[in-house]
C-alpha cells in the first residue's frame, strides 16, 4: 500500500477522484454492451425465427437470478450508507451479502446453461444462442469481477480501511445489475 | 470539467461528501420487485405491444430507478449525467447507421440471400 | 496548507524510496519512468513496423528479389508484413507514444502535480501494453504464421481459418488488439480523472496548456467509441476459436456488421492520435513563435467539435463495400462537415505565426512541418469523403497515401517535435541541433518523394495489398514499374537518415550540454521543474498556477515569457 | 486529372473524373494559398535581434475575422463538393438504366472470378446460359446490369478504366451497371484483400463491338452444354 499522491487528494471536479474513476469506468463498459446488444437487436429483428429460440429460454431461472441482482443491489447500497455512517463492520458484512447474491447468480446460471446446452441449445446452435451465451457470458463475467473486488473491499472495510471504496465498487455493481435489466427482457421475456 | 472548488480541497476520497442523502432503500427495492413481477407477467398475455411496453418500458423504469437511488446520478456533478447521456446518443447513432444493412434483408440495388432454413430454425444442429 | 504539502511529499518520498533496479525501472510507478518505457516501447515496435515496411517495399519494387534481410517474400508473409506494419503503426506506435508516452510524462508536470491520481493502475496499463506486444510478436512466428486480414480484419476471412490459413495467428493479432485496448482504457481513466479532479491551485480550464486538452480529448474519444469493437473482437474471436458463425450469411450472421463495428471506433481513432499530435505541435509552435497561441478557445472548441462529428462520419470507410447505397449520401455530408473544424485548426495554426518571432529550432522545425504536410493529408481526404469520387479511389494507394500523409505527421513527425522539444525535461540533456536537423531534413524530404508517387500510382487504378502486380498488363507497366522503385529507394534513404537520430539521441543522452530548468523560455509548469524532475516532480512544494500557458511577449513585461507559476 | 493516366471507357467515368477534377481545384486553391501564406509568415516573422513578437490573443472579433471569413468560404466549397458527388453517386450507385436488357452474374470465389452471360436468347438462368472464367464479355455501348456475388469471402469487383468499384460480399446479391463506350480488354482488379490469393486474380473484361458479341456467343453456345453441366 503505496502513499497516496497529493493529486490523488485534489478534487477540482468536485467529486472525489476515485468515484469520478469509477463513472469514466462505467461510461466505457456502456459502450462495449451498448455495441453487443445493439447487434443483438438489428439481428434479433432482422430474423422473427429468433422469437421461436427465445421461447426455449427459461423465464423462471432468469426471474429469479433478476430478483437476486436487484436485492444485492439493496446490500450493496445498504453497505455505502453504513460506510457513510463510518461503520465498518456493517458494511462489511452487507458487502459480504451482496457477494453471496453475486455467487448465487452464478451458480445457478452454471446450472441454467447446463440443463441448455444439455438440450442441444448449444452455443454454436445458431446465432441467437450464439449472442445468447456471449450477452450473458460478458455479463457474468463483470459479476464474477465484482465478487473478487468487492471480497478485498470488503476485507479493507471491516478494517475501518478505506471505507469510500464501499461506495465505489457499490456503483459499479449497481451498473452490472442495470445492465443484467436490459438483458433480462432481451433474451428471456420478449417472445 | 467544472471550475468550482479551486485549489486543494483535501478532503477528497477520505470523508464521503457530494450531498449523499440515503433514502429509504427498502421501499425502492420493493418497487423494483413489483415491477419485475409486472414485467414477467405481462408478455403472458401474448399481446405484442403489451410485452414491449411491459418488457422493455418497465426495464427502462427500473434502470432510471437504480441510477437514481442507488447509484445517486442525481446528486453527482451534472457532467456524470451528461457523459452517460453521451455514451447513449452515440450507440443509438451506431444503431442508426448500422441497421440499414444489418437490420434489413435487402435495400437499394442489394438484397440477402435467404438463409439455410435448417439452421435458422432447428436449434438441433448442433455441430458443422 | 501551503506548508502541508512539501511535509506531505517528503513523508512519501522517504517511506517507499529504496531504489533497485527493479523499483526504478521495471515496477516503477513514477509517471515519468512510465512514460519513458511507452516510449521506448512505442520506438522499438516502430523499428519493426520500419522493417516490414522495407521488406514489402522491396518485393513491391523488385518482385520475386530475394530481400536482404529477410528473403523471399511469398503473398502470405506479404499480406502479413503489410496487415502487421499498419496494427503496429497505429496502435504499438502512434498511441503508446503520442498519448501514452507524452501523456504520462506532461499530464502531472503541466498540471503541477506529484504523480499521476492512480499511479499502480498506470504502471498496471503499460504491463498489460507490454504483454499485448509480446502476444502481437509471437503471433508472428505461430504455426500457420502471422495474420494476412489487413489491419481492418474484415470477416469472412478474418474469421474462419479455412478462408484465412492462419489458425494461430488470426486469434494471437486479435487478441494482442484487445489487451492494448485494455492497457488504453486504464491509461486513458488515469489521463482524464487527473486532468479533471488534479489541476494546479488557481488552474482554470482555460490555463490548461493545449497539448493536455487533446491528449484529454483523445483518451475520451477512445474510451467512448472503442466499446463497440471490444464487443465486436469479442464476437469475431468467438467465430474464430468457438465456432460461432456472428459473421457468416450462410446462418444468419453478416459480415458488414464488424465493419460498423470496427469503423465506429475505427475513425474517432484517427482523431485520437491527431489530436495529441495537433497538441504537441500548438505548444511548440507558440514557445518558438514567441506567441500567444491564436484564440485558444477556438482551437479547444475546433477539437471538440471535431471530436464528436468524429462519431458521425465512419460509414465513409465504407462507402463501396456494400452499405445501402443510400446512407452514402448521410456519410458524405458529414464527412465533409468535418473539414471544418480541420481547416480552421489549421487557418489557427498559420494565424498563430503571424506577428511572431521565429526561431527555427529542431523542434520548431517538425512542428512547422507538421503543419505543412498535414495539409496535404487533409485535402486529399476530401476526394475520398467525396463518395463520388470515392468509388474510383476506394482501396488504391491514393488512400494509402492520403493516410500517410496524415498519419506520418502524426505518428512521426508529432512524435520528432515532442521527443526533441521535451527531451531536456525528460533526461536534462540537450540534443544536438546541427544533427538534428540533418535527421530533419533527411526524413521530410524522402517521406515527400515515397508518397507522392504514391498519389500517382493511385490515380492510375493500382489496388491495395497486392503483393505482385505482374498479373495485371495495366499495372505491369515499366513506366509504373519505375515509379515503385522511385518510392523505394526513397523509403530506403529515409530509413537510413533516422540512424542519425539514433546517434543523437544516444549521444545527447550521455554527452549532451546539460539543460537548465528552462532551456527554450517556455511558460507551462513543467519547464519550472528540475530537468530531469525528481521523484514527485516539485519536492519542495507543488506550484500554483496564475495564468494562462501561451503569455509570450506580454507587453506588461519585459522578458518575453510569462511563466504560469510566477505570482507577478 | 485521371484520363491522362487511366483511359476512361464506360459512359461514367468520364462524370466520376470531372468530379475529382471540380474537387481538385477547390482544394489544391485552399491548399495553395494555405502553404504560401504558412511560408511567407515563417519568413516575414523570422527572429530579429531586438525585435520581439507582438502580443495578439486572436480573441477580438477584428483578429478572429482572419480565420472565420476563409472558414466560410470553406464551407462553401463543401457544398459544392456534396452537391458533385451526390449527383455523381446516385447516378452511377442507385439509378439502373431502365433500358438494360443486358444482364450478367459476377460470381467471385478465392481466388477466381466466374461470369455469367445470357445465351442466345438473352435471359440469365436459361440453360444456355454461357459461363466463362477470369474472361467477362460485354457489349460496347451497351447498358450492362451486373449481379454480385461472391462464395466465401470478401472481395471486390474493380474495372478501373470504367471507374467502377463494388465490393462482393457473401450473403448478398449486389446490383450495378456500367456502359463500356471504348471497345478493347480491360483488367479486373480485386480491390478488397481476399486472403493469400489476393494477387492472384486476376480477369479481363472484353468490350466488343455488337456483331464480334454476338459471334462470341454463337461459338459459345455450340458449346455451352459443356460448360453449363460442369460450372
Amino acid at each position: 500500500m503505496s502513499a497516496r499522491p497529493i493529486a490523488t487528494t485534489r478534487s477540482t471536479a468536485g467529486m472525489p477522484t476515485g468515484r469520478l474513476a469509477v463513472w469514466w469506468v462505467i461510461a466505457s463498459e456502456i459502450v462495449i454492451f451498448g455495441g453487443l446488444l445493439g447487434s443483438y437487436i438489428m439481428h434479433r429483428l432482422n430474423h422473427d425465427a429468433w422469437s421461436n429460440h427465445a421461447a426455449n429460454t427459461n423465464v423462471y431461472i432468469g426471474t429469479f437470478n433478476t430478483l437476486v441482482l436487484l436485492t444485492s443491489s439493496l446490500s450493496a447500497v445498504l453497505a455505502h450508507k453504513a460506510a457513510d455512517a463510518q461503520d465498518g463492520p456493517k458494511a462489511a458484512r452487507f458487502l459480504f451479502l451482496t457477494m453471496l447474491g453475486g455467487a448465487t447468480f452464478v451458480v445457478v446460471k452454471a446450472f441454467e446453461w447446463r440443463m441448455e446446452i444439455h438440450h442441444g441449445f448449444t452455443i454454436t446452435a445458431n446465432t441467437f444462442w450464439s449472442f445468447y451465451y456471449t450477452a450473458a457470458g460478458l455479463h457474468a463475467l463483470h459479476v464474477i469481477a465484482g465478487v473478487i473486488i468487492m471480497g478485498i473491499v470488503a476485507q479493507q472495510a471491516k478494517k475501518n480501511l478505506e471505507l469510500h471504496r464501499v461506495e465505489l465498487i457499490g456503483v459499479y455493481w449497481h451498473f452490472v445489475d442495470v445492465v443484467w435489466i436490459f438483458l433480462f427482457p432481451l433474451l428471456y421475456i420478449a417472445k | 470539467m467544472s471550475d468550482e472548488h479551486h485549489g486543494e480541497s483535501h478532503q477528497g476520497e477520505h470523508d464521503e461528501h457530494g450531498g449523499t442523502h440515503h433514502g429509504n432503500y427498502v421501499k425502492v427495492w420493493a418497487i423494483l420487485v413489483v415491477l419485475l413481477t409486472i414485467s414477467v407477467l405481462g408478455p403472458t398475455l401474448e399481446i405484442k405491444i403489451v410485452t414491449l411496453l411491459t418488457a422493455f418500458g418497465i426495464a427502462i423504469v427500473k434502470a432510471y430507478l437504480v441510477a437514481k437511488n442507488f447509484m445517486h446520478v442525481n446528486v453527482q456533478p451534472r457532467f456524470i449525467l451528461y457523459l452517460m447521456a453521451t455514451c447513449l446518443v452515440f450507440m443509438l447513432l451506431f444503431f442508426a447507421g448500422t441497421a440499414p444493412d444489418v437490420m434489413e434483408k435487402h435495400g437499394d440495388n442489394w438484397s440477402k440471400l435467404p438463409i439455410d432454413p435448417s439452421i435458422e430454425y432447428d436449434p438441433h444442429d448442433a455441430h458443422h | 496548507m501551503a506548508q502541508t504539502v512539501p511535509s506531505e511529499a517528503h513523508g512519501h518520498d522517504a517511506h517507499h524510496h529504496v531504489e533497485t533496479f527493479w523499483s526504478k525501472y521495471v515496477f516503477s510507478t513514477d509517471h515519468k519512468m512510465i512514460a519513458k518505457q511507452y516510449m521506448f516501447t512505442g520506438l522499438a515496435m516502430g523499428a519493426i513496423g520500419a522493417f516490414f515496411a522495407y521488406v514489402f517495399r522491396m518485393q513491391l519494387a523488385f518482385p520475386g528479389m530475394s530481400v536482404p534481410g529477410y528473403g523471399m517474400v511469398g503473398p502470405n508473409e506479404y499480406n502479413m508484413l503489410v496487415t502487421n506494419h499498419g496494427t503496429i503503426m497505429i496502435f504499438w506506435v502512434a498511441m503508446p507514444v503520442l498519448i501514452a508516452a507524452f501523456g504520462n510524462f506532461l499530464i502531472p508536470l503541466m498540471l503541477g502535480c506529484d504523480d499521476m491520481v492512480f499511479p499502480r493502475i498506470n504502471r498496471l496499463s503499460y504491463q498489460i501494453f507490454l504483454l499485448s506486444a509480446i502476444v502481437l510478436i509471437c503471433g508472428f512466428f505461430v504455426e500457420g504464421g502471422g495474420f494476412g486480414g489487413a489491419w481492418t480484419s474484415y470477416p469472412p476471412l478474418s474469421a474462419n481459418a479455412k478462408y484465412n490459413l492462419t489458425p494461430l495467428g488470426q486469434s494471437f493479432w486479435l487478441v494482442a488488439v484487445a489487451l492494448e485496448f485494455v492497457a488504453f482504457l486504464l491509461g486513458g481513466i488515469n489521463f482524464i480523472t487527473t486532468t479533471m479532479n488534479s489541476r494546479a491551485p488557481g488552474m482554470k480550464m482555460t490555463d490548461i496548456p493545449m497539448v493536455i486538452w487533446m491528449i484529454v480529448i483523445a483518451s475520451i474519444l477512445f474510451m467512448v467509441s472503442v466499446g463497440p469493437l471490444i464487443a465486436g473482437a469479442v464476437m469475431l474471436f468467438m467465430d474464430q476459436q468457438v465456432g460461432t458463425h456472428f459473421y457468416d450469411p450462410t446462418t444468419g450472421g453478416d459480415p458488414i456488421l464488424w465493419q460498423h463495428l470496427f469503423w465506429f471506433f475505427g475513425h474517432p481513432e484517427v482523431y485520437v492520435v491527431l489530436l495529441p499530435a495537433m497538441g504537441i505541435t500548438a505548444d511548440v509552435m507558440a514557445t518558438f513563435a514567441r506567441k500567444k497561441l491564436f484564440a485558444y478557445r477556438t482551437v479547444l472548441y475546433t477539437a471538440i467539435g471535431t471530436g464528436v462529428l468524429s462519431f458521425t462520419v465512419w460509414a465513409h470507410h465504407q462507402f463501396i463495400a456494400g452499405i445501402d447505397p443510400r446512407m452514402a449520401h448521410v456519410f458524405t455530408i458529414t464527412t465533409l462537415l468535418i473539414s471544418i473544424p480541420i481547416a480552421e485548426m489549421c487557418f489557427v495554426y498559420i494565424a498563430t505565426l503571424w506577428g511572431g518571432s521565429i526561431t527555427l529550432t529542431t523542434p520548431m522545425l517538425w512542428a512547422l512541418a507538421f503543419v505543412a504536410e498535414f495539409l496535404i493529408g487533409g485535402v486529399t481526404g476530401i476526394f475520398l469523403g467525396a463518395s463520388g469520387a470515392d468509388i474510383y479511389f476506394h482501396d488504391t494507394y491514393f488512400v494509402l497515401a492520403h493516410f500517410h500523409y496524415t498519419f506520418f505527421p502524426i505518428a512521426i513527425i508529432g512524435t520528432y517535435a515532442g521527443i526533441t522539444y521535451w527531451f531536456p525535461k525528460m533526461f536534462g540533456r540537450m540534443m544536438n541541433d546541427t544533427l538534428g536537423k540533418i535527421h530533419f531534413w533527411g526524413t521530410i524530404i524522402p517521406f515527400n518523394l515515397i508518397f507522392i508517387p504514391l498519389f500517382i500510382l493511385g490515380a492510375a487504378g493500382q489496388h491495395r495489398r497486392i503483393y505482385d502486380y505482374s498479373l495485371f498488363p495495366e499495372l505491369a507497366t515499366p513506366e509504373l514499374q519505375a515509379v515503385r522503385v522511385f518510392a523505394t529507394v526513397s523509403l530506403l534513404v529515409m530509413l537510413a537518415f533516422q540512424a542519425v537520430f539514433i546517434f543523437n539521441f544516444v549521444t545527447s543522452l550521455r554527452r549532451g550540454k546539460k539543460a537548465g530548468e528552462n532551456p527554450w523560455k517556455a511558460n507551462t509548469l513543467e519547464w519550472s521543474a528540475a530537468s530531469p524532475p525528481p521523484h514527485g516532480n516539485w519536492p519542495e512544494g507543488l506550484p500554483s498556477v496564475y495564468r494562462g500557458p501561451y503569455e509570450y511577449a506580454h507587453p506588461d513585461r519585459e522578458e518575453d515569457y510569462w511563466p504560469q507559476h510566477l505570482p507577478n | 486529372m485521371i484520363e491522362s493516366l487511366r483511359v476512361a471507357a464506360s459512359t461514367y467515368a468520364s462524370d466520376i473524373d470531372n468530379l475529382i477534377t471540380l474537387i481538385g481545384v477547390l482544394v489544391g486553391f485552399w491548399f495553395i494559398l494555405c502553404e504560401v501564406v504558412f511560408f511567407w509568415l515563417i519568413w516575414r516573422y523570422r527572429a530579429k535581434p531586438g525585435v520581439k513578437a507582438e502580443y495578439v490573443t486572436g480573441e477580438e472579433k477584428s483578429q478572429k475575422r482572419w480565420i472565420t471569413i476563409p472558414h466560410l468560404l470553406v464551407l462553401v466549397c463543401d457544398v459544392f463538393i456534396i452537391w458533385g458527388a451526390v449527383r455523381v453517386w446516385v447516378e452511377v450507385k442507385q439509378h439502373l438504366p431502365e433500358d438494360a436488357t443486358h444482364v450478367v452474374r459476377v460470381m467471385s470465389q478465392q481466388w477466381a472470378w466466374s461470369f455469367d452471360h445470357p445465351g442466345p436468347d438473352g435471359i440469365l438462368d436459361t440453360d444456355d446460359d454461357i459461363r466463362t472464367v477470369d474472361e467477362l464479355h460485354v457489349q460496347v455501348d451497351t447498358p450492362t446490369i451486373f449481379k454480385l456475388e461472391s462464395r466465401d469471402v470478401l472481395h471486390s469487383f474493380s474495372i478501373p478504366a470504367f471507374r467502377l468499384k463494388q465490393d462482393a460480399i457473401p450473403g448478398r446479391v449486389i446490383t450495378g451497371w456500367f456502359q463500356p463506350n471504348l471497345t478493347g480488354t480491360f483488367d479486373i482488379q480485386c480491390a478488397e484483400i481476399c486472403g493469400i490469393g489476393h494477387a492472384l486474380m486476376p480477369a479481363r473484361v472484353v468490350v466488343e463491338s455488337a456483331e464480334e458479341h454476338a459471334a462470341w456467343i454463337a461459338e459459345k453456345s455450340a458449346t455451352h452444354l459443356a460448360s453449363a453441366t460442369n460450372p
